[in-house]
Order: structure tokens, then C-alpha cells, then sequence
């Protein structure tokens, strides 16, 4: 409950991040740190499952942000799922989802790869 | 209570006040941003406005625990370190959030505003802070060197 | 930071304070129980051992509420009521909650403790909250009149 | 989210109280209001649905416990279903699971009746 948790399953070519919790600027190392593996393991098709995370600040949509312009880079994406009503509006307020590729759940933004 | 006393008018009358006070670190700002959450909820503020106005403080503690106060280190093993002062207050059609610190503080006006279009040109990735206080509320004033402290009043309308 | 400072020795050192400032009112005990909760998680207390010490301490402020400043309606239109202080303090092996009023406060000691069987005896099904602070946390400390108002201290070890 | 939402549903002879937030000394006399109707309605076959209730305070807890006691005297009972593991612990611990039947899901207590 005090942490964000991120568990990572492998689903053929795509990594899913499910996020637990609060992605605030006490859990923000983690989102880093998840994304650092990720980078060293050259995995670049990425879905983050939002639909336990209840909270998002502004440098860790940032990092979502500078996350998917790498993988990009490299013919990946970063996508997003299961966002809650809650979050989807701040991610749509702040323009964010015309730049991220959001679904409704995980398995179908998996399949969008 | 506070200040906001005497600019009060009809409008502005306080039905509930809330003052806390925290430690200068990270792991408060869940316990900030439940006790927001929960007085636009008593207020009867939408959800979509109250996560918004949630996020606009998340925000302006974070900075002052990075920036005002040059991160958390200063504060460990000290107990006297002043920490934050947060007042929330719910008046019949707005949620004013005043928060204070004894930190550095800085030139307000003279910070500049990243808007996400430029935030996503940048490298760095950082910055997009100060825009989201701003477009999240309704007012924004701040003050430096009260005899409180720095202060940034939030007001946010129902 | 508090009365406690004096007092403590390295199990006991404060390693998190938090202070809130409420009115006098049962719709502000939801932030109470958050706030508890939040402090008990940061603790790293079983979700079993916060829901005691949460229970305990809601069951305390709404007693302070009904019984010390008789009820909600002396606070009602009256900004100056001086309405519920709450000290919540982590330390090494368990939570500290303090709670202080202004209000007329009770003689702790001369007061029975009804255990559930005669309560279930009991028409009036009341009673019950003294057991509880009783039961649910490992040290109960209640002082009547301090400089800070009337005092109930709650400790729970981890 | 604030107040402790009671949403009533017929089932045959029983009545299902499904709870959602916290019964606390501020919420309290929406459960007295609720008991009351079920007794001048004089049904006395009543389930709580507590999946959604995030505590309970002492005195609602004394109003379960007297509320079961009277319309156990008209033949009926009051028994609860889907306790959170929280709240079944302190009911455990208060020593209310030995005066109120507790089932898992709404459906099956009432199924008992
Ligand atoms: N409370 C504060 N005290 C001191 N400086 C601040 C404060 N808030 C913001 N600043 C300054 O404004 C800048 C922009 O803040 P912000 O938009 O939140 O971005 P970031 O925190 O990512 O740098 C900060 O880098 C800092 O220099
Ligand atoms: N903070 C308090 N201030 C004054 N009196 C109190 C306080 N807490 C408890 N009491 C007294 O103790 C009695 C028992 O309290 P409690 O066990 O919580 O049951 P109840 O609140 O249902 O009466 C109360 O009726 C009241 O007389």
C-alpha cells in the first residue's frame, strides 16, 4: 500500500508493468529503475497495466513520456491500459493522450503489437 | 484561524478547517493527498475536480521539499527541521489550500511556466510542475517570508 | 516536537510526526482513520494490528466529540471552537497517537469498562468504545487539564 | 464516498442491506434510520452485504447486535455476509462472530434462511 509495486510479466515480445499503488515522487525511483532493466534488456514493446494505480504525478508521466520516445526510436511502443476514470482525465487534460496510445485493458493493447 | 479570516465575505466563510503538519518527506504526500481528496469530497466537489486539485498539491509539496528545501536529506535526524504546514479549507463555493514552509523559497513571478507542448522537446523531462498547479486551480498566489514562512494558497472552485 | 521528546530513548526515538488540527465535528474522523492508517503503514504495522489501532482511535475523537465538548453543536458557527489536536508519532517499535481537547474531559480512572458480554446484557447497547481503546492498543495514558488541553495517549506496538 | 451508502434489495422473504463506506459516528444514524424502516415494515429476515464496507464503529456494531436480538425474538435473524478480512478480525476479536452468522457471500446467507 505504501509503495507503488510493479510487477513485470513477459508476454511473447511484449513486457507488461502492472503499477500497485501510488506513482508519486517517493515511488518515482522505482518507475526509473523498471524502465532502466527494461532498456538493458533491450525490451522495447511495453504495456503498463494502470488499473491498481491510483495516482500519477507529473515527473513520473514524464519519464511515461520519455520512455515511449526511446522505444519508438528502436520500432517499439510504450502503451497504456485500464487506466482509471480518475487518471484518464488528467492524462487527457494534460494533452497526454494524443501522445500515448491508451486501451481499455492490457490484453487488448498486447494485441495491438 | 488564519489569514484567510479577514478577507472573508459570505462566500468565503470557512465551514471546515484542517490544518496539518508534516515531516519534510516524500512518504507524506499520500497522507496530503487523502486529506485533500477527502475535504472536496465533504465539500461535494466532483471527483474529476478533486483529483485535479489533489494533483496541484502533490505537486507544490513535492517542490517545496526538492526545491524549497533542497530535498529530504536536510531533515533526517532532525526533529526541529519546521517540515510542512498544510491548511485546508472548505468554504460554501471553493477548497483553498494554503501550504508553508521555513525553506528558501523563490521568485514566483519570475518562474517561468513549461507548457507540455515544449515539456515534451525537452531532454530533461522536468518542469511540467508549475503548469499543472496552474491549470489545475482556479487562483494561485504566493507569498515569500511571511512570518509563517513561504506560503502558495491554492484556490480551487466547486 | 512534543512531551514526548523528553522522554525518549533510542527504541523510542521519533522517526515520523505528524500533527492534525480538526474541527469538531464526526465527519472529519474519515481523516483521522486515514491518517492512522497511513502512519501505521509507513511503520511497516500488520494490516490486522492498523485496523486496531484505527478502531481505537476513532472510537477515542468520536468520544472526545460526544462526551468532552458534548456533542457537534457548540463547534457549529463558531471558528474559535478549539476543536481536536492529534499527535501521531513513529517510532522504531510502535505508533503513538496523542489526542488533546479543550473540552470538559472525565475522570479516566473512575471510569468502568463494560466487556462485550455485559454489554449484550445491556438495553442500551452503548459503552463499548472504552473497551475498546482498552483492548486494541498496548498502553493507554489519559490526563486530565495539561497546558495542551486533556490528553489521551494510545501506544501499539509493531 | 463520505457517507455510508445502504442500498436495500428484495429477495423473497429477506431483505439484503448492501453497505458502501464506513459506518462511523457520522454515518451511524443512517443504519438506525434503515433498521427502523425493516421494523415497521416488520421484515425480519435481513442480510448485510458488507464487501464494501470499509469500517464499522462500535456503536453500529451494537446496533447489529441489538437489531439481530429483536427480530430473532419474531423468528427471524439478522446475519452477515462478505466481511472484508479486516472487519471480520475485529469482530473476531470483540468476540461478535459467536452471536452473528457469517457467510462468505450475500447469496448464500441468504440461502440459509
Ligand atoms: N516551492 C518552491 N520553492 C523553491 N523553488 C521552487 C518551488 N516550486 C518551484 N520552484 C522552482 O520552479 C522550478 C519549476 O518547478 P516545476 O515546474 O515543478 O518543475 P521541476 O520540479 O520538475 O523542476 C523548479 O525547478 C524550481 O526552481
Ligand atoms: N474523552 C472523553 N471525555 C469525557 N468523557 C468520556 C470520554 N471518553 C469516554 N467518556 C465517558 O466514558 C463513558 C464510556 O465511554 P464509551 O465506552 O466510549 O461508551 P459510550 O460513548 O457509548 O457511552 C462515556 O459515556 C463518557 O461518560
Amino acid at each position: 500500500m505504501r509503495e507503488c509495486q510493479i510487477k513485470q510479466e513477459v508476454v511473447g515480445s511484449v513486457d507488461i508493468l502492472r503499477l500497485d499503488g501510488a506513482l508519486d515522487a517517493y515511488s518515482f525511483p522505482r518507475l526509473e529503475h523498471a524502465f532502466n532493466q527494461l532498456r538493458d534488456k533491450q525490451r522495447n514493446q511495453i504495456v503498463l497495466d494502470c488499473s491498481n494505480l491510483d495516482y500519477i504525478n507529473s515527473a513520473s508521466l514524464g519519464a511515461l513520456i520519455g520512455f515511449a520516445r526511446k522505444v519508438r526510436e528502436q520500432g517499439g511502443d510504450l502503451k497504456l491500459a485500464a487506466l482509471t476514470p480518475k487518471i484518464y482525465s488528467i492524462v487527457e487534460l494534460l494533452g497526454f493522450d494524443k501522445m500515448l496510445q491508451i486501451f481499455p485493458d492490457a490484453q487488448l493493447a498486447v494485441s495491438k503489437f | 484561524m488564519s489569514e484567510m479570516d479577514e478577507e472573508k465575505n459570505n462566500d468565503m466563510a470557512i465551514e471546515g478547517f484542517v490544518t496539518l503538519h508534516l515531516p519534510c518527506r516524500y512518504s507524506y504526500l499520500r497522507m496530503i493527498r487523502q486529506s485533500v481528496i477527502d475535504m472536496s469530497a465533504r465539500a461535494g466537489m466532483s471527483e474529476f475536480k478533486a483529483a485535479q486539485l489533489e494533483m496541484a498539491v502533490d505537486e507544490a509539496c513535492a517542490n517545496v521539499i526538492e526545491h524549497s528545501y533542497g530535498g529530504e536529506s536536510a531533515s533526517i535526524n532532525n526533529p526541529n527541521h519546521p517540515g510542512l504546514r498544510i491548511n485546508l479549507m472548505q468554504c460554501r463555493d471553493r477548497i483553498v489550500i494554503e501550504v508553508f514552509d521555513r525553506g528558501k523559497g523563490f521568485d514566483f513571478e519570475q518562474q517561468g511556466v513549461i507548457e507540455p507542448d515544449e515539456y515534451l522537446e525537452d531532454e530533461r523531462q522536468r518542469g511540467l510542475g508549475m503548469f499543472i498547479i496552474q491549470k489545475f486551480v482556479d487562483e494561485v498566489f504566493y507569498e515569500r517570508g511571511t512570518s509563517s514562512g513561504n506560503c502558495l494558497r491554492l484556490t480551487k472552485l466547486l
